[in-house]
C-alpha cells in the first residue's frame, strides 16, 4: 500500500504521479530545447576547432547581444557545470579541484568550472569538449564569487578579464530605486568594452545592428515572460520551477536571434494547448508551490518526483529569474546600451533582500500558491544567506514554508531519506490545512 | 569625571584593551560618548569604510568586528544558515538583540555576498534603522569608476546629513582627512615595528592598539597611540630564535586572541591582515582640491591588493612574492575564517605562487567564537620544528 | 640507552619504551579519561614495570599528542606530526609520505630523504572525524568495531558514501541500512569515505612513495586497502604503527641524546 | 469497520532503536516496548510487534491497524500506512500534553522544531541544517569520550557552576572542543553542561524559526536527559513538558494517526486516569 495513503478515501500520493510524463505532443518544447542546446555546444566545439577566440560569460547579466555583435562565441561555465552535474559527472571534478586546494566550502560551480578545463582538467567532459577561455567577461551582478571565479581562470589559464561592474540594487530607504549614476556607470563601461572588442575583432560597432539583435531579444523575452506567467492559471499548465529551468536554457545561451525568439513563441503556444486540453506536469494539481533557490541538479528528476508524487506543481520560481526579473524588466531596443545596462542591473540576485522578499510575497498571492519551498545551498551564499530570514517572514504571514538543503552541483550533499522526510511531512501538514483526506 | 577626562587619565594599553573588550557586545563606551557629547554613532561592517566622511559630519565611526563568541547565536540560528561565517551571524545577533540600537546608522560595503545579504536582513528586521549599503567599484581601472564612487559617497552623505543635522563642509572634510592620515601614520609605524622588531610588541598588545583605533574618537586615539608607541619603542626585550611568519586571510572575521597568542609562542607573526581596511587605504592626498575626490582616488587608484576588492591592474601572485621577499618571510600562514569564500579563493591563487618559490605555508581554519586552539598551536609548532630543526 | 615516548591523545594515552633507538621494549595504551596527566603518569609507570625498568633507567622522555605540554615529567615535547614522521621512519626508513588519521583531525606530511618534514597539512574542519566515525558506524550496524574489518573485506561492491563530512556520512549509512544494502558493502563504503577524506590533503603535500600509515587505523585492515585504491600505490601498515607517534617520540629522544653526545665530544 | 473494541499499533523505526506502542481505540496505551534497530529493520520491527502483542496479551486479530513511522517506515511492510515522524510527534505531543503548541524533538540524527494546532496537527516545522546535524549522537559521543554513560553524564552536568562555552555548530568539532577543555583542566560538569547549553541554544534557534508558542513539549531520545532539559529551559526561559513516554512519541503518534484513520476521530487525548507503564522509566 502506498505511503501516506488514508484508510478511507483516495490516496494523496501515488507512484504513478511520481513517474508521470506529459504526453509527447504536449511536451515538444523540452525536446526542441535540448536539441538547440546540443547544437549550441556543437557550434562552440566547431568554433574552438577553428581556433576562434572564446569568451567566457556569466549567466547573471550576460551582455550576450554585444558578444553577438562582435561574433564572439560565449561559453557559460555555470551552464556546462550544471549540465555535467545533471548527467551525474560532477564528483570527479569536485575531487580534482579539492586536490588542488579548493575547499569543500568553495562554490561547486567554481570547482567544476575550473577543474573541467586545462591545466587541472582536459576539457573533455560528459558534454563533449569544453574550450578554455581566451576572454573572460566578468559581469559582476548578483554574485561576488563571480569575481573570484574569473580570477581563478585568469591565474590558471591566463585568460584576459573584461570587467563590467554592475551596482547592486541597494537603496533600502527608497524601494526599487536605482540611482541614475548606476545606469550611466554601467553604460559607460559597456562602451569601454565595446571599443576594446572593436580592436580585438576588427569589427566596427554598429548601433543599428545592436538594435536589430535587441529586437529579437525583446521578442524572446516577452514570450518567455508570457510562458512563465501561465503558472498563474489554475490549474497551471506548466511547472514554473522544474520545467521552467529546462526552458530557461535558451534565453540564457542564445538570446538575440530569430531561432530563439521563435522557440519562445512555440513554447507559449504549446503551453496554451496544454491549458486548453487541461494537461499539466502532474496527473492533477493538488498543491501549488512557489520555489525559492537554486535547484539540485545531480538528482534533479528524483528530487522533482518527490513533489510530483503528491501531485504538487511548482507554479513559479525565483531561480528562472537569475537571467533577469522578467516580471519587472523589459528590453527596449530604442535605447540599446541603456536597456542592456538595466537588464544587467535587474538580475534576481542583484536585488536586495527586501525586494526579494517582496517578490516572493507577490508570487504567493498572484500565483495563488499553497506554500513556499526554499532550497538552500551552501555553494551559493548569494542566494542562500538569509533564506532563514525569508522563512521567518512567511511564518509571520502564516504562509507554509519548507526549508530544504543540498547543493546544486556537488552530489555529496544530497540525502534522499532526509529530503523525502521533510517533503512528506510538509505535504502532510499542507493536506491537513487544505482539509484533504 | 566625564568619559573623555577619564580616558585621558588612562594608560593607553589599559584603555585600548578596555574599549576592545567592551566592543564585543556592549559598546557602552560609545553609548556614553554619545550621551556626553551629543554626537552621532555610525557602525560599519569590515573591511573598509571612508571614516573621514562620517567624522566630518559629527559621527563617531565605529567598526563592528563581531562578538567573538561573547553572545549566544539564537536569533542568528533562526535567520541565517549554519554555513554562514561567524562574524556575520554574531553581527546579526547583535542587531536583532538590540545591541546596535544606539547606532544612528549602520553601513556595509560589497566585500562578499554574505555581508551584502546581511545588510538586507538587518534592515528587514530593523525597519527604522538607517542601513547604508555602499557598492564600491571593482572596475577601478576605468575613468567612470571615479565618478561613480563620487556619486556613491554622495548617496552616503545624503543619508548621513539629515541624521547629523549638518551639511557636508569641504573644509571640515579636509580636516577629518588630515587627522585620519595621522592615525594611519601611527598604525603604519606600529606595523613597521612588528616587521622590524616583533619581539618588542606581542600580538595581543598590537591587536588592542589596532582595534581601539576603530572604536575611539580619532583625536583621542592619535594622542594615546603616540605615547603608546613611544613607550614600546623604548622597550628592551630579547629577540628569540623564531621563524618570521606572514599571516593572510584575517581581513574581516577576527581570530580569537588566545589562538594568536598560542601561535606566537612558536613563531613571530610579523605581518597580518587583521583590521586591514584602515591600514590598506594609506595616506589620503590632502593637497587634492576636492577632498571627496581625494578619498575616491585613495580607493580606486590603490594598487595594494585586498581580497575583498578587485582591481584589474593587480597581480596577486607577484605581490605575495614581493611581500615574502621584502619582509624576509620564512613561512606563510593562511588563516582562513570558516566559510569565508573570498579567503578560500585567494588561498589557491597565492599558494600557487608560493609553490613556485618553495616557500612553506600552512592553511588553518578558524572561527571568531573558537574556544580551543590546539590545532593552531600544533600546526605552527610543527612548522617551526620543520624549519629550525630536522 | 633507554628513551621513552608518551603520546597523550584526545581519547587514548600511548607509551613506548625504546632501547638504543633500535628495539621497542614496550608499547601500551590506556584511556585518557578526564585526567590526561594522571593517565600519562600511569601509562609511563606501567610501561616501566612491564619492561622491568626503573624511572632512573630512562635517559630521555619525549611527550607528544595534544596533552604534550601537560606531561610534567618530559625532557622535551614534539607535535604529533613530527613524532608521526619519526615513527614512520623508524619502522619504514623509506617513508616519504606520512598519513595519520586521528579520532578528530587527520594529518599528512611529506618528508625529504633525511626524514625531515618539508610539507604537511592538517585537514580542514569539515574533513574531520575519521576514527570516531567508524566506531559509530559499527554501532549502527549492530556489530563490534573489531568485526568491521572482516565484514568490510568481504565486500564485493562497496557503496559510495559521501566523503565530505563524517556527520553526513553517518546519516547516509543509516539511510543505506534502511534500503537493505548488504552490510559488508556499507561498511567498506564507510571505510572508503574516511579514506576519501584523506586523499586531498595527501595530494596537496605531494604524494611520494613510500606511503606509511600511522595511528589507530592500522588496526583496521580494510582502511589501508581503501587508501591504496584511491592512491593506486602501496601503503605501509603494521600493528606496531598504532603506536607510531609514541615510538616516534621515543626515537626523537634517542636522536636528541645522540646529538648532545656529539656536541659533548 | 470496527466497534469500540480493538487496538492499533504504532511502530517507530529509528536510527538506533525501534519503538512501539499498543493503543486501545479509546486511546489507552496498553503496552510499550523497544529494541535495537540494527541492520535488519523489518526483523526487529516484527520482533517488536510480537513482544508488544505478548505484553498486551493480544492476538493478531485484535489489531485493527498498524502504522509505521521513522526512517525505516517504508520497510515496515506489515503496516497499513506510513506517516513521517514529524506528523507523529505532533500528534503525540498533543496526546501527552493537550496544551502543547510547540514541539522540540531531539533524536540521534536530527533535531526538529514543530508547531502544532489545537488538534495536534502540524502547522509548521523545521529541521536542523546539515552543518548542525547529529545532536543526539554528539551527546553520546561526548559522554563516551569521557567514559560515562548518558545518565551519568546528565547527572554530573547538573552540578555545573561555570559552564564552559562549547561554540562549534558542527558536532565533530564540538566533540574535540570537549576533549580539549578537559585537557585544559576544566571541570567535568562545566564542560558537559557547556556542551548541553551549546546544543540548547541552537535548538532554541530552530524553535524560533517556527515561532515559539507555549506550551513547549520536549520529545525524542535526548529529552530524558535531565541536563539537557535544564539547558533547554534555561535558553528558552520557560518550562518544557517532558514525560517518560516521550521517547515513544513517534510510536504513539503513529498509533494515534492509525486511530484517526480508523475511527475518524479528530483528536485523542491521553486518558489522564492511567499513566504510562512504569518500566518505561528505566528505558
Amino acid at each position: 500500500m502506498s505511503a501516506s495513503a488514508t484508510a478511507r478515501g483516495r490516496a494523496l500520493t501515488s507512484e504513478e504521479a511520481a513517474q508521470y510524463r506529459v504526453p509527447k505532443e504536449y511536451n515538444q518544447a523540452v525536446a526542441l530545447q535540448s536539441q538547440l542546446v546540443r547544437k549550441y555546444f556543437e557550434d562552440l566545439a566547431a568554433a574552438a576547432a577553428k581556433g576562434k577566440k572564446m569568451a567566457y560569460g556569466l549567466v547573471e547579466a550576460n551582455p550576450i547581444e554585444i558578444l553577438r555583435l562582435f561574433d564572439i562565441p560565449a561559453v557559460y561555465p555555470e551552464v556546462f557545470s550544471l549540465q555535467i552535474s545533471y548527467k551525474g559527472g560532477a564528483l570527479p571534478l569536485m575531487l580534482a579541484a579539492e586536490n588542488e586546494g579548493y575547499s569543500t566550502d568553495c562554490c561547486s560551480y567554481v570547482k567544476s568550472g575550473v577543474a573541467a578545463v586545462p591545466p587541472i582538467g582536459t576539457g573533455q567532459t560528459p558534454l563533449g569538449y569544453v574550450p578554455k577561455p581566451d576572454i573572460a567577461v566578468l559581469t559582476y551582478s548578483g554574485c561576488q564569487i563571480y569575481i573570484h571565479w574569473w580570477e581563478q581562470y585568469h591565474y590558471w589559464t591566463g585568460a584576459k578579464i573584461f570587467t563590467l561592474d554592475i551596482p547592486y540594487v541597494r537603496d533600502y530607504e527608497r524601494d526599487r530605486y536605482v540611482p541614475r549614476h548606476d545606469v550611466r556607470y554601467v553604460a559607460d563601461q559597456l562602451m569601454d568594452v565595446i571599443s576594446q572588442l572593436e580592436q580585438i575583432t576588427g569589427i566596427r560597432y554598429s548601433e543599428e545592428k545592436l538594435r536589430e539583435i535587441l529586437t529579437y531579444s525583446a521578442d524572446a523575452w516577452d514570450h518567455w515572460r508570457m510562458a512563465l506567467e501561465m503558472g498563474k492559471k489554475v490549474p497551471s499548465p506548466l511547472d514554473g520551477y522544474f520545467e521552467a529551468i529546462y526552458y530557461m536554457s535558451l534565453i540564457t545561451l542564445t538570446r538575440g536571434d530569430k531561432t530563439t525568439a521563435d522557440y519562445y513563441r512555440f513554447l507559449v503556444d504549446e503551453l496554451q494547448r496544454r491549458a486548453e486540453a487541461g494537461i499539466g506536469p502532474t496527473p492533477e494539481e493538488q498543491f501549488r508551490l512557489v520555489f525559492e533557490g537554486v535547484p539540485n541538479y545531480p538528482y534533479y528528476k528524483d528530487w522533482w518526483s518527490l513533489f510530483k508524487r503528491w501531485n504538487a506543481r511548482g507554479v513559479v520560481g525565483t531561480y528562472p529569474k537569475v537571467t533577469g526579473v522578467v516580471d519587472y524588466f523589459r528590453f527596449n531596443p530604442d535605447r540599446p546600451i541603456e536597456t542592456i545596462a538595466e537588464y544587467m542591473i535587474h538580475a534576481y540576485c542583484n536585488w536586495n533582500m527586501l525586494m526579494r522578499a517582496d517578490l516572493l510575497k507577490y508570487y504567493v498571492d498572484a500565483y495563488k500558491a499553497d506554500g513556499v519551498v526554499i532550497h538552500s545551498i551552501k555553494s551559493c551564499r548569494s542566494f542562500s544567506m538569509g533564506q532563514g530570514d525569508f522563512k521567518e517572514y512567511f511564518v509571520g504571514m502564516d504562509v507554509p514554508t519548507l526549508m530544504l538543503e543540498s547543493d546544486h552541483v556537488d552530489p555529496r550533499y544530497y540525502s534522499d531519506a532526509q529530503m523525502r522526510n521533510r517533503i512528506d511531512a510538509f505535504f502532510e501538514s499542507l493536506a491537513l490545512r487544505k482539509g484533504l483526506k | 569625571m566625564t568619559l573623555l577626562e577619564d580616558a585621558a587619565s588612562r594608560e593607553p594599553l589599559e584603555l585600548f584593551r578596555e574599549v576592545t573588550e567592551d566592543s564585543y557586545v556592549d559598546f557602552s563606551w560609545q553609548r556614553r560618548w554619545k550621551e556626553e557629547t551629543g554626537g552621532r554613532l555610525l557602525g560599519y561592517f569590515p573591511v573598509y569604510f571612508p571614516e573621514p566622511i562620517a567624522h566630518s559630519l559629527g559621527f563617531l565611526p565605529v567598526n563592528i568586528l563581531g562578538a567573538s563568541g561573547y553572545i549566544e547565536l539564537e536569533k542568528a540560528t533562526a535567520h541565517t544558515q549554519s554555513f554562514v561565517c561567524s562574524i556575520s551571524r554574531s553581527t546579526f545577533e547583535l542587531a536583532a538583540t538590540g545591541h546596535l540600537d544606539h547606532f544612528d546608522a549602520l553601513a556595509f560595503t560589497n566585500i562578499c555576498d554574505v555581508a551584502r545579504n546581511l545588510s538586507g536582513i538587518i534592515k528587514r528586521n530593523k525597519p527604522d534603522k538607517t542601513v547604508v549599503y555602499l557598492h564600491m567599484p571593482i572596475n577601478n581601472a576605468v575613468a567612470p569608476a571615479k565618478d561613480y564612487l563620487y556619486g556613491e559617497y554622495g548617496r552616503l552623505i545624503e543619508k548621513l546629513e539629515p541624521i547629523s543635522g549638518r551639511k557636508l563642509d569641504m573644509e571640515a572634510l579636509r580636516r577629518s582627512i588630515a587627522i585620519y592620515n595621522e592615525k594611519w601614520e601611527l598604525q603604519h609605524r606600529m606595523e613597521q615595528l612588528r616587521i622590524e622588531r616583533p619581539w618588542l610588541l606581542p600580538y595581543d598588545e598590537y591587536y588592542y592598539a589596532l582595534r581601539a583605533g576603530q572604536l575611539l574618537p580619532v583625536e583621542l586615539y592619535v594622542e594615546k597611540m603616540r605615547s603608546f608607541l613611544g613607550e614600546v619603542e623604548k622597550r628592551d626585550r630579547k629577540q628569540q630564535d623564531k621563524i618570521r611568519m606572514l599571516v593572510l586571510g584575517d581581513f574581516c572575521e577576527q581570530p580569537a586572541l588566545p589562538l594568536m597568542r598560542a601561535m606566537e609562542d612558536a613563531v613571530y607573526l610579523v605581518y597580518d591582515e587583521s583590521i586591514i581596511g584602515p591600514r590598506w587605504i594609506g595616506r589620503v592626498d590632502g593637497a587634492e582640491e576636492d577632498p571627496l575626490m581625494a578619498l575616491v582616488k585613495a580607493y580606486t587608484d590603490n594598487l595594494k591588493p585586498l581580497t575583498t576588492r578587485y582591481h584589474p591592474l593587480i597581480d596577486k601572485q607577484q605581490h605575495i612574492a614581493e611581500l615574502v621577499k621584502d619582509l624576509r618571510i620564512d613561512a606563510v600562514l593562511f588563516l582562513v575564517p570558516k566559510f569565508c569564500e573570498p579567503a578560500l579563493y585567494d588561498f589557491v591563487i597565492r599558494k600557487l605562487a608560493l609553490d613556485k618559490m618553495h616557500i612553506p605555508y600552512v592553511k588553518l581554519e578558524y572561527e571568531e567564537s573558537e574556544t580551543t586552539f590546539e590545532n593552531g598551536r600544533m600546526t605552527l609548532e610543527t612548522l617551526a620544528e620543520s624549519i629550525i630543526f630536522g | 640507552m633507554i628513551t621513552a615516548g608518551i603520546d597523550v591523545g584526545a581519547r587514548y594515552v600511548k607509551a613506548a619504551i625504546l632501547e638504543d633507538g633500535k628495539r621497542v621494549l614496550v608499547t601500551l595504551v590506556d584511556r585518557s579519561g578526564y585526567d590526561p596527566l594522571g593517565a600519562a603518569r600511569k601509562a609511563f609507570e606501567s610501561a616501566l614495570s612491564e619492561a622491568g625498568l626503573d624511572r632512573s633507567d630512562v635517559s630521555y622522555v619525549v611527550s607528544t599528542g595534544f596533552g604534550r605540554h601537560r606531561v610534567d615529567f618530559r625532557d622535551s615535547n614534539a607535535t604529533d606530526i613530527t613524532a608521526a614522521a619519526a615513527g614512520a621512519r623508524f619502522f619504514y626508513p623509506g617513508t616519504r609520505t606520512v598519513v595519520d588519521v586521528g579520532a578528530g583531525n587527520t594529518r599528512t606530511s611529506k618528508l625529504d630523504e633525511n626524514g625531515k618534514v618539508v610539507q604537511f597539512r592538517v585537514t580542514d574542519k569539515c574533513a574531520a572525524g575519521g576514527g570516531g566515525f567508524l566506531e559509530r558506524i559499527s554501532f549502527y550496524g549492530g556489530i563490534d568495531l573489531s568485526q568491521l574489518e572482516d565484514l568490510a573485506l568481504k565486500s564485493q561492491k562497496p557503496v559510495m558514501i559521501s566523503t565530505v563530512c563524517s556527520v553526513l556520512a553517518e546519516t547516509e549509512v543509516i539511510n543505506l541500512v534502511t534500503k537493505n544494502i548488504p552490510i559488508e558493502d556499507i561498511m567498506m563504503g564507510a571505510v572508503m569515505s574516511v579514506a576519501g577524506r584523506v586523499v586531498a590533503p595527501i595530494k596537496q603535500v605531494g604524494l611520494t612513495p613510500e606511503v606509511t600509515l600511522v595511528g589507530g587505523m592500522n588496526m583496521n585492515a580494510a582502511f589501508p586497502l581503501a587508501l591504496e585504491r584511491f592512491l593506486k600505490m602501496h601503503v605501509n601498515t603494521s600493528h606496531d604503527l598504532v603506536f607510531g607517534n609514541a615510538v616516534g617520540a621515543a626515537y626523537l629522544g634517542y636522536r636528541r641524546l645522540q646529538k648532545k653526545a656529539v656536541i659533548a665530544q | 469497520m470496527m466497534g469500540e473494541e480493538g487496538y492499533v499499533i504504532g511502530v517507530d523505526s529509528g536510527s538506533t532503536y525501534t519503538k512501539g506502542v499498543v493503543m486501545h481505540v479509546d486511546g489507552r496505551i496498553a503496552a510499550t516496548d523497544m529494541t535495537m534497530t540494527g541492520i535488519r529493520i523489518l526483523e526487529s520491527a516484527n520482533k517488536l510487534y510480537r513482544t508488544l502483542l505478548e505484553k498486551a496479551g493480544l492476538s493478531e486479530s485484535d489489531v485493527a491497524y498498524v502504522v509505521g513511522t521513522g526512517y525505516g517506515r517504508y520497510q515496515i511492510t506489515f503496516g497499513h500506512v506510513q506517516v513521517t515522524e514529524i506528523s507523529a510527534h505532533g500528534l503525540a505531543a498533543h496526546y501527552l500534553f493537550p496544551r502543547t503548541h510547540t514541539v522540540l524533538d531531539m533524536g540521534g540524527q536530527d533535531t526538529k522544531a514543530i508547531r502544532i494546532n489545537d488538534k495536534g496537527e502540524v502547522i509548521d516545522f523545521t529541521m536542523n541544517d546539515k552543518c548542525a546535524a547529529g545532536t543526539g549522537r554528539f551527546i553520546e559521543a561526548a559522554s563516551r569520550a569521557l567514559g560515562l554513560n548518558l545518565r551519568q553524564a546528565s547527572e554530573i552536568a547538573l552540578n555545573a557552576r561555570r559552564p564552559v562555552k562549547i561554540t562549534s555548530t558542527c558536532t565533530v568539532f564540538a566533540e574535540t572542543e570537549v576533549l580539549e577543555h578537559l585537557a585544559a583542566g576544566e571541570r567535568l560538569e562545566d564542560i558537559l553542561y557547556g556542551a548541553y547549553l551549546g546544543i540548547a541554544t541552537r535548538s532554541v534557534g530552530l524553535l524560533r524559526r517556527v515561532g515559539v508558542e507555549p506550551e513547549v513539549t520536549f520529545q525524542g531520545g535526548v529529552s530524558l536527559n535531565k541536563g539537557m532539559i535544564k539547558a533547554v529551559e534555561e535558553m528558552l526561559h520557560m518550562k518544557v513538558n517532558t514525560s517518560p513516554l516521550t521517547m515513544y512519541g513517534g510510536a504513539i503518534g503513529a498509533a494515534l494517526y492509525g486511530l484517526k484513520q480508523l475511527t475518524g476521530k479528530e483528536e485523542m487525548i491521553m486518558p489522564t486516569a492511567d499513566r504510562a507503564p512504569r518500566e518505561v522509566e528505566s528505558a
